[in-house]
């Protein structure tokens, strides 16, 4: 399951909606706006999408690690719009049945999600300065 | 003999749009063309972007694309700037 | 915070109580009852603890994590009694300026947990038949 | 001459509570005694116990015990099966 959202992250929802009989593990991630980048301040971040093309990418990682892992379930979720210090933007839930397939899976997605999916943050400083984060230029 | 030529539209993105001041951009090019045909008329048509172009991407049909992709004839086409998404 | 209950695991809670504006990454495990081992069926497991030496080892696990990882909160919950199939039996939650961190630090926490805190469980079987899960030996 | 001795309780528990029938053995041993006394005393106490002894850790007041951990008089003493939570 993917998606991106404007409104605030279900993460027990998600969380609950990958549990299964069969996996006896489950890892979350939320990706967090943090107070501070080295020493500049964050006030709230605004995100924008690529939308079709990142739901897309979106789909083919979670192809990729149900291709790598035997997942159970697998949810990723991205927030777009204002978000303020200590909201969720990002959240990825995977359940397998051992764990160290669950961390794997999980951490991997994420990494794949800060890769590959065309979302941008816009960081606003206490000062009213606003700048795009600098990001990572594709590898693939 | 003229060349057969057609129109596309670029989408922008976070910085490149702010650069540009602009969603998208209207560039012309002869057919067939390639994605690093795309760069070059891009470079050409604006070039406020061109401090962000090497460390951009190009997707077609909302997959990332080479310089040596062919540009179909009624596709969609970005500027994917370095994404920090997460 | 670690945790010994009889009650089902409150995992958005303990999920909430982690998160910090100094900490950009989340990472939550779950272990859940399988359903099956090997070819095995479990229908439950039954937890039981030596409490106190339990408690005392899941605190020094935190304070082994919070030495090596730069932890904004880590919370340690395992579950004791009768646990259904899909029930979470334990719950590590971790958060941490950046993922790298939050996963390796939950990583370590959900091992040692598993290493080191005398709980133990009895699988019981469709056929009425139980046995306690042979187990890891202490290394150390 | 009279050897000083004390009495001490070892907690069992899971596969060792079930192989031992009880809760906890009581153990008479010379002082000063360690852990490596400890196990002796549960092997020739309770045989049934045998089988579960060589994978089994000792804890005194909390802790994990070498075999050479000496045991205070007034201490918490447990059998530690292979533990499997989580």
């Amino acid at each position: 399951m993917i998606r991106l959202t404007r409104d605030p992250i279900e993460t027990h929802e998600l969380t609950q909606s990958v549990l299964r009989p069969g996996c006896g593990a489950v890892v979350l991630f939320l990706g967090t706006v943090r107070d501070l980048t080295g020493d500049e301040r964050t006030v709230f971040l605004d995100y924008e999408a690529y939308a079709p093309m990142a739901e897309a990418k979106m789909a083919e990682i979670e192809a990729d690690v149900r291709s790598r892992w035997p997942v159970g379930e697998i949810g990723i979720v991205h927030r777009l719009g204002r978000l303020y210090v200590g909201e969720v933007s990002v959240a990825v839930a995977v359940s397998c049945p051992h764990r160290d397939q669950a961390f794997e899976a999980a951490r991997h997605a994420i990494d794949r999600v800060k890769e590959l999916v065309p979302i941008w943050k816009k960081d606003h400083a206490p000062d009213g300065q606003s700048e795009w984060v600098p990001g990572t230029p594709l590898t693939r | 003999m003229e060349h057969e030529s057609f129109t596309i539209q670029v989408l922008l993105f976070a910085r490149a749009r702010d650069l540009a001041k602009a969603d998208s951009v209207e560039l012309r090019l002869p057919f067939p063309a390639t994605a690093a045909d795309v760069r070059q008329a891009i470079r050409e048509c604006c070039p406020q972007l061109e401090p962000l172009l090497a460390s951009s991407a190009l997707a077609i049909n909302h997959d990332f694309a080479d310089d040596s992709t062919p540009i179909p004839k009624n596709c969609e086409i970005a500027l994917i700037p370095p994404v920090s998404g997460g």
